[in-house]
């Protein structure tokens, strides 16, 4: 008889020891952090705020139209996150991907007018919401089947271990999608390849209207790794430092080692699962959104830094003004961009 | 008799099912606490309590499986499909399942299972959530195929469908959700494989399914205006599909025009066309022309999106064609 | 931030905790057991050996097409585990399933016939076998998807616990299916809904030419389950009376609590993949399967009987001559057997 | 010119094209150490390298998916599926995934990649395993769809669609390829999207892919004894389709008759139908008749497989009736 067990069997054998396991108080790290980095981090999340507060407003005069999936309350994951990444990495996310692009400084007239089905837009007004790309900076989609993104980041990740280049796939997705069989596929041939792949899932407590406990037959649900014996662990993904911490490990052992991480970042989501979904009453109460609110990623932040004197009220102000303009510029870019030319509708279907 | 919407008349089928037959059950994605992505469900887990209305983890080759291994041992399953897009990933179970195990087990294994949910083009939803997949679906023996326009079709042939022996696909329509229109009330079944003439007409045959049928009905109503009466008929089963009224329409029209929403190469309009031409060929005073989706996956902006579904004035002109007469332009 | 394991969050305390973990050597268990019982195992158990022999005669000599996947050298986990059934429950298997219905109780003529595709075959000649069905015993195929099958007998035990009826559903298949998404949905199902089936994981080391440890990133592959936080063991696949045990249990739990249970039986098969591919020579030698050979499930229990005195030579003689009588009546039974009316090409795909 | 079997010339295609460009590989079940179930890549891996030809797991999805995330990375991945029965369960990567990325990334990401195997029926193989897809990956803007009928043709569209910068379902038949013929050596290519005329007549047209080409072929030749001259055409590719190729003919012949192993229900033929019909209605003389496999799933025995599978006696009557002969019987 065989013996031996999973996390022997790849040579992952502190799957969870993970430094960032014994993270201090959030004041202490950001005390310690480049404060320009921090300062970037801060307004990264205040931009991908700002942006989806005018989504929603845009959506409502109907000039944004489709499913349209708000990031709000999750900023400090896809920031975190991919402020770990290098320039030439890759990154796939789902359909509530608008907070991803910003933070990888995708150019936020290009995803408005995206939203608004302009010529202009990341994608050409092809794609809208659930589908930005840009290629120049890795950013690979917006994917709207769930769990159909994670083989394709094991590829982006098995292309770059191909052509030896130092490049890491970062995957972004739902805790809902961890219950699909795209999800298992992926994990097993990321394991068994070893991929450097870093596979995000963003816990946000509901799948649309279902809770995990309705859907997954674990909790927590970074365990899911343990059966393919891959590296995982959870974060506080209402820490952006955390999150980047913890992810910026999972990097290194990607880019070192070509071996895969399994990340769970416990976040929330403060709108409904899209605009046409209320933001409470039917799943979950107002008091529960309320109680998660106070673990809002940006105050938390923001009162870290001014606790250690690294940020004053009006510095925010300032911070906050300055992305609203960058919001507004990119809403009227947007509305005054053309729709794309009815010749489009052809093109694109094939590349000569 | 009582007005319906679209929704609510599925939604009487079910529950009207339900509480005459214990066997049956619903299972999905949000049918049950959220009362349905697109309430069709609602008020039924209250009704029928969370062993009959089964909200399901994302896993729809999953859910669909144990929907065909339920029905196996005696059950009646009704799978919600949030929509039709996501049937892809539960495809082998359908089709090497549910489809193929009559057959394959020598006749023992009937599979009573009813999957429903809305196909096709909703509003700007893009690529990957507005395909029409009832082509693929009407390719495969075992199954059949049902797509109800109104109100009153889609609870007669829902009930149909749920007391049927065999899997059932039942495509519907995000877009005709909030329609209305008048409904029998209690028993009222429709039998699946029975075609209805929409509107009647002499100068030409318009087939379309779904809400093809409205773009159909208006351009009927349009090219009434011109003398050019129409015959607008639905087939709203495809498999089994009623070829004798959509053939007799013909013979009597000697004209025929297919409007389907999904892909032109082999979509279902491709076998209408192929039906006339070879069991109405003498009485074809032109060839059967066909108004589909583009060519293209769907495209997110607007006007491009209207470009890419078939409309009034893409019908009227093939209508025009087939009479020969020259368009206004 | 919430805690807790996934084997405490579904109420499976003691995942491991089989009472066959601590099996006694063969021979007392064998002392142990009903000899009625043994005798009947170890009868089965020639009847599928001899059953096999002569498809693979009948197949070499035409008159059984298509893929034939004999089951020779796996016999004991067939048997064990359906052994473990009551008369009511489900079976749901892979493509390599002519020992399964025959440990079932099927008619071996209805199944050599359904083999070389007579009207009198158990699927009418229109399965073949990969596809061998009995509804009046339970024995719902043969099926020929790798892992297509799991999410069906998913489904029979729901329809079991939905009915109310204490029907267990046992479902086989290979090592090379716990790489498939059907496998994951599956089991997060099973183990969510509480669902009562047992499935069985045939580990003959190879899938097709594919060694496990080429298909998938842990071994032992039964710690799969604890992704799901569902009961899990191994057992020696080429012992019958263990895998009778541990299946045992399985069903119990099944049957009155509802859970369902993975369980890998280590085994091996003799021949190659499928009738078109050698024993030997491509991806094992011959020496390998020499040493396999050398725990043979007939051999093992054979001697273990011998040397506790419940078995002569001339009774196993007696019981094999019985047996290879049988097998001979099947193959003329199917040779003798009509082929199906060509009228049958049409029925079957409807029911009224 | 060298005589290679089908497997051969596919075997050669690929080797050439790895060797002259690293971004090519391989992968799929059994591809590497088995030398493929059925030896189409033999002495690839002992050619290559495990880095380049890729033994899988049991994961259509998975590697398919895997797959087209490494073209996205700019590698010309070639997958193979064991049979394409087994892409069902790829399917909706196959689909959103590889068809769709252009078009919804607003043509910044194309998907060069190959997906190569085997489809439709071999011999009793039963219902699981001898489906025919063709009809549901020509539906599907963004795919192209090759099916070769002969070694050269093989070879030469293989090349072509490995340095093709979009998605290629590529379908072999497992029943060809043993088949010898010449095939050139070296550089030979054939372009994507030119049909293939296998037979001149001036009779009837007789149009059929894959297997079915010697079908019809067959069949020609027994028509010619009785005086009747089929022109048979193989159109190769199905997406795009050479509809020039196949129009020119009809009009010529005045007749078609369309084969295809696939079920009826808006097959590759009911296309073929609607096409002609459509662009060559005042040619025709006759109604285009199809022959098609039966509206059953594949059954194992072997009388009632011959039965479902198109045969030349049902080629040469359905030529008789678009002559309006009668049939001898
Ligand atoms: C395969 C599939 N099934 C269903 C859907 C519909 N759907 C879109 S998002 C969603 C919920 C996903 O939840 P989660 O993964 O937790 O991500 P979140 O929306 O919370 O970010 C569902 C059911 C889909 N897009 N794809
Ligand atoms: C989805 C799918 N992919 C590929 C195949 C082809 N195939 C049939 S059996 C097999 C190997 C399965 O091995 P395993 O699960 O270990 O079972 P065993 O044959 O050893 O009993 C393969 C690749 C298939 N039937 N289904
Ligand atoms: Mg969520
Ligand atoms: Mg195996």
């Amino acid at each position: 008889m065989k013996s031996g067990s999973a996390t022997e069997h790849r040579g992952v054998t502190e799957a969870n020891g993970f430094e960032s396991d014994r993270l201090a108080p959030l004041e202490e790290r950001a005390r310690g952090a480049d404060p320009s980095l921090v300062k970037d981090l801060l307004e990264k999340m205040l931009l991908i705020r700002r942006f989806e507060e005018k989504a929603a407003e845009l959506y409502a005069l109907g000039k944004i139209g489709g499913f349209c999936h708000l990031y709000i309350g999750q900023e400090a994951v896809a920031v975190g996150a991919i402020s770990a990444l290098g320039p030439d990495d890759y990154i796939f996310c789902s359909y509530r991907e608008h907070g991803h692009a910003l933070a990888r400084g995708m150019d936020a007239g290009a995803v408005m007018a995206e939203l608004a089905g302009k010529a202009t837009g990341c994608s050409k007004g092809k794609g809208g919401s659930m589908h930005l790309f840009d290629t120049r900076i890795g950013f690979l989609g917006g994917h709207a089947i769930v769990g159909g993104h994670l083989p394709l980041a094991a590829g982006t990740a098995f292309a770059a271990k191909y052509q030896n280049q130092p490049r890491v796939t970062a995957c972004f997705f739902g805790d809902a999608a961890v219950n699909i069989g795209a999800f298992h596929e992926s994990f097993n041939l990321a394991q068994l390849w070893n991929l450097p792949v870093v596979y995000v899932c963003e816990n946000n407590e509901f799948g649309m209207g279902t809770p995990i406990e309705k859907a997954s037959s674990i909790d927590p649900l970074h365990e899911r790794a343990c059966g393919y014996g891959m590296a995982h662990t959870a974060v506080d993904g209402m820490d952006v430092l955390a999150v980047r911490e913890v992810v910026g490990e999972a990097v290194e052992r990607a880019r070192r080692h070509n071996l895969p991480t399994f990340i769970e970042a416990r976040t929330y989501r403060y709108m409904g699962h899209s605009m046409s979904d209320p933001a409470h009453g039917t799943y979950r109460t107002r008091a529960e959104l309320d109680e998660h609110r106070r673990h809002d990623p940006i105050k938390r932040l923001t009162s870290a830094l001014e606790s250690i004197g690294a940020l004053t009220p009006e510095a925010f102000e300032e911070s906050d003004a300055q992305v609203r303009q960058v919001v507004e510029q990119a809403a009227a870019f947007a509305e005054e961009s053309p729709d794309p030319a009815s010749d489009d509708l052809h093109s694109d279907v094939y590349r000569d | 008799m009582p007005t319906l919407a679209y929704r609510e008349a599925l939604n009487q089928a079910m529950s009207e099912e339900m509480r005459s037959d214990e066997r049956v059950f619903l299972l999905g994605e949000e049918v049950g606490a959220y009362n349905g992505a697109y309430k069709v469900s609602k008020g039924m887990l209250e009704e029928f309590g969370p062993k009959r209305v089964l909200d399901t983890p994302i896993s729809e080759l999953g859910f669909t499986g144990l929907a065909v291994g339920a029905a196996m041992a005696g059950l009646r399953p009704i799978v919600e499909m949030m929509t039709f897009n996501f049937s892809l990933v539960a495809l082998d179970q359908i089709i090497n399942g549910a489809a193929k195990m009559l057959y394959m087990s020598g006749g023992q294994c009937p599979v009573p299972i009813v999957i429903r949910g809305p196909g096709g083009a909703a509003h700007q939803l893009s690529a990957q959530h507005s395909q029409s997949l009832e082509s693929w679906y009407a390719n495969v023996p075992g199954l059949k195929v049902v797509m109800p326009a109104t109100p009153a079709d889609a609870k007669g042939l829902l009930k149909s469908a749920i007391r049927d022996n065999n899997p059932v696909i039942f495509i519907e329509s995000e877009v005709l959700y909030g329609m209305k229109g008048e409904v029998p009330e209690g028993e009222y079944t429709i039998p699946i494989g029975v075609a209805d003439v929409k509107r009647t007409g002499k100068d030409v045959t318009i087939i379309a399914h779904l809400k093809m049928v409205y773009v159909a009905l208006e351009a009927a109503a349009e090219l009434a205006k011109e003398g050019i009466e129409a015959e607008v008929i639905d087939p709203r089963t495809l498999r089994p599909l009623d070829e004798r009224t959509l053939l007799d329409s013909v013979r009597k029209t000697n004209r025929a025009v297919v409007v389907e929403e999904g892909w032109p190469f082999a979509g279902v309009g491709a076998q209408f066309a192929d039906l006339i031409q070879r069991e109405a060929f003498d009485f074809l005073d032109a060839p059967v022309l066909r108004v589909t989706g583009a060519d293209v996956p769907m495209p997110y902006a607007k006007p491009l999106e209207h470009a890419a579904i078939p409309d009034k004035a893409r019908v009227i002109e093939a209508v025009h064609r087939v009479l020969y007469r020259r368009q206004a332009t």
